[in-house]
């Protein structure tokens, strides 16, 4: 006779973590509002005329919380309202995505296990101060390592709250 | 010695006691025990009942290529698990165990009846037979067989446990932690790389566990790899797979050999290990040996005998005979008598036996039979004795004996080395497949290499059979009742290659998948074929090594984790106010707002009576979104869509047609040009990736010249239409610094400003046919601008609207749905889209396709608008449409429903479809048949309200 | 032609008596000979019931069936031996069924018990498109004369017992479609229940004799086929190879529209009897049955890449898994025993290819991607139709080359097509 | 799950960052109105699907979001090589 118990919380029934969470020698919590902008440009130089900043030449490679994601491409993770010029008519491509992801950010000597719990990348071979776009199990995200054991993970808005929990259940070893 | 177990010696902890229950009744053990050995040590000989003929079986093996001992293991509700092998459940106080697959008992199991008529079941007698009556075979056989069939029983309840993943990345991955593995380990380790050293077993050591001698040497080994950072060691984990390079899946439980009250955490959790090498240590399988009466319990592999005693301190019986083909054989037996187990005698089919090896024997006073074989078995639920002839002819002479041990020579464990495509070589001096050639940074190490010092034996592993082939009862594959003689029967009935004979008799099929019987089986196939045994070719090995969990492949992927379910940032709003929800692609939105005791029907009506004369508000946030930017924006969009894009002025907005390059729709959106190099573009909910993807595709390999990029903004706005004749009185208090007067913000425009001190991207669109706007906020003041407008709506008596009151109202305007309206099998004309085509475009993308014969043809499927004649009637979304109502199934069905609602608006139903040749047959009554029904209906344009589209103006 | 002795419960306890000694070759391995009235390349389930129905309904029994390993040894003994023809386009639901009638009997007809249980193939729906795309499935095949009925959550609930209906899942059932006479049937039984038919017809099953060319004449028409075992000739040669299509028709100087993807599978180890039917989930991406030895047999996705190394990635059997579990959440202790690859060629709108090709005498079935068990015996006998009378069959007809080029597609993917 | 060495990155990434895109080297026409019926048919469906040898696209979709080429023996899954998209068949 079969008997299929109800789920004790569903998916719809998840919520976005507000307060950060302790687990065993790691720490998960909220990066806070910042500025973000996709660079675009075939040349860097143009864009880095444009926008006043130096850009990272290597892919991987942050310089000024900007990082170099592709050939042509630059992400910034700065102070919330920072303000960007567009460069207008110009061969460059400058958007404000900031309120396109969440930052969350995995801190402690933990910090490693529970990002590579979902992250099929050798992190630990990340040297600190690169930033990749990858994915977690089957969310895009794009990981920063901004110290020894400082991870940021920038993660686009409606997938945090799974991520949240992923990130909890990997933390307390999926219980 | 007390029952089975030893005096002394074994890694068990004879000071702390384990009690379990067996089949219900109280048992105990040691520490350190196996389910296997703690029933053995009490005597236990009976331990299961074989798949086909439930004969009585006892244990064979010491590991996982135990066929016979399957239990099942009760944790608890929920946690009952079906089909475990003995030898590989750890002991552990609570432990409630039951055997499996009999009826009613282990001991008298009725259906061993199967075993008198076993001649009746040979292999492939169910192709035979159960043909007749025709109506019985699943009426009558098919149950019956499946109820005999399938072992334990499966859960009935759900999993309460929880299981755990990762990825793990290593330098050198060892897998296996005998004594060759280990020393791979440290011989790696020492290098500094990142080492990772695993094992199946509760302990590391391996074939060391049962060796003494060792353990002084395999203490030290494992404490100088415990202090090493740069090793991980992990037992009770098995790699039940080799991927793609060296990418090699774990898996490790976690709590299985505790008590229920003591294990916490995940129960098991899988290792998805990348490797930069990988070395296979898994050592060797004991062969058993083909004779009468090899599966009596008692029977068993000397390796067996020889870990039971030495590793657990259990003797497997109190007088044994063991049959040897190999000199393995005679150092167990050696071991064996060591540790204080009565050996009787030694019988080698060869003649010439090592003179150290026959000397240690008579100096163990052990009777030996050099050129003998056993030819049978006597004893029905535990052996009683065997007969043993000169090179297994003749009457031959009976010895008594409790236990008969099996060293029929060893094959290497080349499971994950094949699973690897690595290729493998007949090793003569083996008797064995060996590993040869492969294209991953792969090796083997001891035993699995071919590379281990059994001493000699007898490469072809079998006895001399004493009576023909096809009278044969000595069992091949134990578990699943594989007689030689089926073997036989199979290549007489023309089965050549090992492939369709392991098919047909289901050797090396069982849950051991063929450990131990695969090379019996096919030197018995070589044999009656007379062809060498490369000739017969190998089956493959494919993953898992053993069997594995569903919980810790799918790790966390369950319940709440299974997928993202993806939320708007006002959906709690929603909620807050009694949505129903549907799924669209990854998101929720929800699908109407129903009040009081509303049903779908009352409040969607309701809902559009209230867009229609008041306002409505719509949280369309899931729309796709685009930043389309650089000074080529236009004309790659000219090159995407269907329809013109160059000439549309800054501050204006365009319906966009995007087909693929077949010509047929997959999506559609509004696009605003917000500057000259920039536009605005939206795309369908699940089209979102989809459009972005493709896109990306043509920027970068078919167009790279031009200077544009693409970025996603899906998730950067949220998106509320408001939407109906007050539209404008409710944001207008709200925005500043834009002019919403109709002159200077008309139909199609958008305007850059800001809503309740928000910055905001504000469309003047409409899929309602009404005045409506569409403010795009940065997400996080989505909820925020809402519920300001809400309060502003309610003022004027606004409704929140979900999606089937958005599908009404759209429909009501005849707006297709990309995926309802079309099915990818539609192109613009047919869906009277062909305005939205550019006709003087030189090209776009799927352009020339709309030129093939088949899409300018005549008779295509058109949407058109249907009206029931009978006004009330609602036709059902997906029916289908008939010229003739009266013909004969099959009928000639010329089109289907695809949109279908009550419009409150218009008091009746309306209906859009796809009809061959549709748009000439307007005016046309058509047919659509319907269970106990026809329904008839008005073929019309696909537009009921307000043609003229004065509504847009408010 | 070799005489065959008659399978019954009778004769198996008659051959009990003598160590079933009496029972011959189900097939004789047969050597080539220079020529014959037909061929076809390719011995799995299809080819088999090509080289049959050849012999048995269209009174050719002068015909070759060569395959370059074990017959049978493809696609046919890897699959997950689903049947059902509830499908969309007329064409499909014609095709299918047409091929389902045969199945019907099949085990008498053969005299060969290929174990045709009709258990049913239910399809979920999970959101409100797919209710859509039922209904309209339900009721074309209802006009089509197929069975395919809508079934309620509790309904499905009530006809498999093991489905978690709860509105709380990730993607809750709304609803399913049934067809009763769907189900599952042997597929190593169908393979040699054809083959012994077949070669009792007169038919040379001739294995491990790979194709390596295809000889044309000074008019382009088919002259035979080279083979490993040498040249054979024949002026009618049809090409059953699946996953190997594209390479034998480069050897007729044809490039196709195929591509051969890696499919995998997996079974549990066996219980008893649980799951009662074969269910389907298109949104969640799975689908199991349990075999008669008691297996839950499930079949995982394609990878994303073309491949012939008959062996698929991890994350494809992890995603499989955890759909399977998120519809029956009683599994997850359940084991995985054997997982397994399969090469499945794929056509661009994902239906078959089924008729003439542009060589006279050539003919050609493939392209059956994710599908072809089902529709075995259909697709073998309408093989052989269009063979024997140099012209397709019309259920088969629309099935041809040219559809490619005309853009008359048979796309039942794109009519499930994902939603708004 | 494949390593593939990403010639923008530089590096070898896991397999599920990126996603297949078909066979290389097949360019859409400049103007595909000259195209005749069988052109286009070839243009949009006929594919080598090789057993060896075979030119394919990936694109490194959650990486750097680059199309690039490779070189992959469709019997072993084993990459010969990849380069970047625009490069001259390898």
């Amino acid at each position: 006779m079969v008997e299929i118990a109800e789920i004790a919380v569903s998916a719809a029934e998840l919520k976005l973590g507000t307060e950060p969470v302790q687990g065993d020698g790691v720490r998960l919590a909220h990066a806070g509002p910042k500025a973000r902008y996709s660079l675009r440009a075939r040349d860097a130089k143009a864009l880095a005329d444009v926008i006043g900043r130096a850009l990272p030449g290597k892919i991987g490679d942050t310089e000024g919380a900007i990082a170099c994601l592709g050939p042509d491409e630059w992400y910034a993770l700065l102070p919330a309202g920072t303000e960007m010029p567009r460069g207008e008519g110009l061969a460059v491509s400058v958007v404000d995505v900031s309120s396109r992801a969440l930052g969350l950010v995995l801190e402690g000597p933990g910090a490693l296990a529970v990002l590579s719990s979902g992250c099929p990348l050798d992190l630990a071979k990340m040297g600190v101060g690169r930033a990749t776009r990858t994915v977690f199990e089957t969310v895009e995200i794009q990981v920063w390592r901004e110290g020894e054991e400082r991870w940021h993970v920038e993660v686009w808005r409606s997938f945090a709250t799974w991520l949240w929990h992923a990130f909890v259940a990997a933390m307390h070893g999926a219980k | 010695m007390t029952g089975f177990r030893l005096a002394d010696g074994g890694r068990i902890d004879r000071r702390t006691k384990r009690n379990f229950t067996f089949d219900g009744k109280a048992r105990w053990g040691y520490a350190g025990d196996s389910l296997a050995s703690a029933l053995l040590a009490q005597g236990q000989m009976l331990f299961g009942r074989s798949f086909k003929y439930h004969r009585p079986r006892g244990i064979l093996g010491a590991g996982v290529e135990e066929p016979n001992a399957l239990v099942t293991v009760d944790r608890g509700p929920g946690r009952k698990t079906p089909n475990l092998r003995a030898p590989s459940v750890a002991l552990h106080d609570g432990l409630a165990a039951t055997s499996q697959n009999r009826f009613p008992t282990l001991k008298t199991d009725l259906i061993a009846v199967n075993n008198m008529l076993s001649a009746f079941f040979p292999a492939g007698f169910y192709n035979k037979t159960f043909m007749w009556p025709r109506a019985a075979w699943e009426k009558v056989y098919e149950p019956i067989i499946r109820r005999l069939a399938g072992l334990g029983d499966s859960p009935t309840t759900r999993d309460p446990d929880h299981y755990d993943a990762t990825y793990a990345h290593c330098e050198t991955l060892v897998v296996g932690a005998g004594p060759a593995g280990i020393a791979a380990a440290l011989e790696a380790a020492a290098s500094g790389g990142r080492v990772f050293l695993i094992d199946e077993q509760e302990e590391i050591g391996g074939g060391a566990l049962s060796d003494p001698a060792q353990w002084a040497w395999l203490a030290e080994a494992s404490a100088k790899l415990a202090a090493m950072d740069n090793v991980t060691v992990l037992p009770r984990t098995t790699a039940i797979g080799h991927y793609h390079q060296n990418f090699v899946v774990a898996a490790q439980r976690l709590t299985d050999h505790l008590p229920v009250d003591e294990a916490e955490g995940p129960r098991e959790k899988l290792w998805r290990i990348r490797a930069g090498e990988v070395v296979l240590a898994m050592g060797a399988i004991e062969r058993p040996l083909v004779f009468e009466g090899n599966d009596v319990p008692g029977v068993m592999l000397a390796s067996a005998a020889k870990t039971f005693a030495l590793r657990y301190g259990v003797a497997v019986g109190r007088k044994l005979v063991v049959m040897a083909l190999h000199d393995s054989g005679w150092h167990d037996a050696l071991a064996l008598h060591k540790a204080g187990v009565n050996i009787a005698a030694i019988v080698d089919l060869r003649r010439e036996i090592a003179p150290e090896l026959a000397e240690a024997a008579r100096d163990a006073r052990i009777a030996c039979y050099p050129g003998y074989a056993v030819t049978g078995v006597s004893g029905g639920q535990a052996v009683n004795g065997v007969t043993v002839a000169l090179a297994g002819v003749g009457k031959g002479q009976k010895l008594e004996c409790d236990a008969v041990l099996m060293a029929g020579g060893w094959t290497p464990t080349v499971h994950l080395w094949s699973h690897a495509k690595g290729t493998l070589r007949w090793d003569e001096n083996w008797g064995a497949y060996v590993p040869d050639k492969t294209h991953e940074n792969l090796r083997c190490v001891g035993a699995c290499a071919g590379d281990w010092d059994f001493g000699s034996g007898l490469v072809r592993g079998l006895l001399p059979a004493p009576k023909p082939l096809h009278e044969s009862k000595a069992f091949v594959d134990f578990q699943n009742d594989v007689k030689a003689r089926d073997i036989g029967l199979a290549v007489q009935e023309g089965f050549r290659s090992i492939e369709h004979i392991k098919r047909y008799t289901t050797n090396g099929m069982a849950t051991d998948q063929g450990k131990t019987s695969n090379l019996n089986g096919l030197q018995i196939a070589s044999g009656v074929l007379h062809r060498p045994v490369t000739d017969i070719g190998l089956t493959t090995f494919r993953p898992p090594y053993t069997p594995q969990s569903f919980g810790a492949i799918l790790g966390h992927h369950k319940e709440a984790l299974f997928q993202p379910l993806r939320k708007t940032g006002i959906d709690d709003w929603a909620d807050a106010h009694g949505a129903v929800y549907e799924n669209v692609a990854q998101w929720r939105r929800a699908r109407y707002f129903p009040q009081g005791s509303e049903d779908m029907d009352a409040a969607v009506a309701r809902e559009c009576r209230t867009v229609r004369s008041a306002v409505g508000i719509f949280d369309a946030s899931t729309l796709g979104k685009i930043e389309v930017v650089g000074p080529d924006a236009a004309e790659f969009l000219n090159r995407m869509y269907t329809n013109p894009w160059k000439s549309l002025e800054p501050g204006r907005c365009r319906y966009g047609l995007l087909l693929g390059e077949h010509g047929f729709i997959i999506d559609d959106g509004v696009s605003a040009r917000l500057a000259p190099d920039r536009f605005h573009l939206t795309t369908t909910t699940g089209g979102a990736a989809r459009v972005l993807n493709m896109m990306e595709d043509y920027l970068q390999t078919e167009w790279a010249d031009l200077d544009v990029w693409l970025t996603s903004t899906t998730e950067q706005w949220s998106v509320i239409a408001v939407q109906g004749p007050k539209a404008r009185r409710v944001i207008a208090p709200l925005v500043e610094g834009i002019d919403l007067s109709p002159e200077a913000f008309p139909h199609m425009a958008v305007r850059e400003g800001k809503i309740c001190g928000v910055d905001t991207r504000l469309f003047r669109v409409s899929f309602t046919g009404e005045l409506g706007f569409e403010v795009n906020v940065p997400a996080e003041y989505g909820r925020m601008v809402w519920e300001a407008i809400w309060a502003e709506g309610e003022k004027h008596g606004a409704a929140a609207y979900g999606t089937e009151t958005m599908h009404v109202l759209r429909a009501e305007k005849g707006f297709i749905i990309v995926g309802q309206d079309t099915d990818g099998t539609v192109t613009p004309d047919d869906a009277g889209l062909g305005w939205a085509v550019g006709k003087k475009k030189p090209d776009f993308v799927g352009k020339r396709s709309l030129a093939r014969p088949d899409i300018v043809a005549a008779g295509r499927k058109q949407l058109v608008g249907l009206l029931t004649d009978d006004p009330q009637a609602v036709l059902e979304e997906g029916a289908q449409i008939v010229a003739d109502p009266n013909q004969p199934v099959p009928m000639t069905m010329i089109g289907h429903v695809t949109s279908s609602y009550h419009s409150a608006t218009m008091g009746r139903s309306i209906a859009m479809a796809l009809v061959a040749g549709g748009r000439d047959r307007m005016g046309e009554t058509l047919h659509i048949p319907m269970p106990g029904k026809t329904i008839s209906a008005k073929v019309v344009a696909p537009m009921f309200y307000d043609p003229e589209g004065s509504r847009l103006n408010g | 032609m070799t005489t065959m002795k008659r399978f019954s419960g009778f004769n198996l306890i008659g051959e009990a008596f003598r160590s079933h000694q009496g029972w011959p070759e189900h097939w004789p391995d047969k050597a080539p000979k220079a020529s014959y009235d037909a061929i076809i390349v390719g011995a799995g389930g299809h080819g088999l019931g090509a080289a049959y129905y050849l012999a048995k309904k269209y009174g050719i029994t002068n015909v070759a069936l060569i395959e370059k390993g074990w017959l049978g040894g493809g696609n046919t003994g890897r699959n997950t031996t689903i049947i059902r023809s509830n499908y969309l386009y007329d064409e499909s639901a014609h095709l299918y069924d047409h091929a389902v009638k045969l199945w019907d009997g099949l085990s008498q007809e053969l005299n060969y018990n290929i174990m045709y249980s009709k258990r049913g193939v239910l399809m979920l729906a999970h959101n409100v498109h797919d209710v859509q795309s039922f209904k309209r499935h339900i009721h074309a095949n209802r006009l089509n004369g197929v069975d395919n009925e809508w079934l309620t959550p509790e309904e499905c609930k009530a006809y498999c017992p093991p489905l978690d209906i709860s509105p709380r899942t990730r993607h809750p059932v709304l609803g399913g479609a049934l067809q009763r006479r769907g189900g599952t049937a042997r597929h190593d039984s169908v393979a040699w229940g054809y083959a012994r038919a077949a070669s009792a017809l007169g038919v040379d099953i001739i294995q491990n004799c790979a194709v390596t060319g295809i000889r044309r004449g000074a008019d382009g028409a088919i002259e035979g086929v080279e083979t490993e075992r040498g040249f054979i000739a024949s002026r009618r040669v049809g090409v059953s190879a699946a996953g190997s299509t594209s390479l034998v028709m480069k050897m007729a100087g044809l490039d196709f529209p195929l591509e051969s993807y890696p499919l995998q599978a997996l079974v549990s180890e066996p219980v008893k009897p649980i799951f009662p039917c074969v269910v389907m989930s298109n949104t969640v991406h799975a689908y199991m049955s349990q075999s008669d030895k008691g297996e839950l047999v499930i079949g995982a996705g394609t990878d994303q890449y073309t491949s012939y190394s008959q062996r698929g990635a991890f994350h494809i059997v992890e995603h499989t898994l955890a759909a399977i579990c998120e519809i029956f959440p009683i599994f997850t202790r359940m084991r995985m025993l054997r997982t397994w690859g399969g090469i499945v060629d794929v056509t661009p709108d994902r239906s078959p290819i089924l008729g003439k090709t542009p060589v006279k005498g050539l003919y050609v079935n493939c392209g059956w991607g994710t599908g072809g068990f089902k529709a075995t015996p259909g697709a073998g006998d309408l093989l052989a139709y269009t063979m024997a009378h140099d012209e397709p069959h019309k259920i088969n007809a629309p099935y041809n080359l040219d559809r490619f080029r005309n853009g008359r597609l048979i796309d039942e993917a794109a009519a499930a097509a994902v939603a708004h | 799950m494949l390593l593939i060495h990403c010639p923008y990155c530089e590096e070898a990434r896991p397999e599920v960052e990126f996603a297949y895109g078909g066979e290389a080297h097949i360019a859409r026409p400049v103007d595909p109105s000259t195209y005749s019926d069988e052109q286009w048919e070839e243009f949009l469906y006929i594919r080598s699907n090789p057993r060896g040898r075979h030119h394919e696209r990936w694109r490194h979709a959650h990486g750097c979001g680059r199309f690039f080429n490779a070189v992959r023996d469709t019997v072993t899954d084993v990459f010969e090589t990849t380069y970047k998209a625009g490069e001259a068949r390898k």
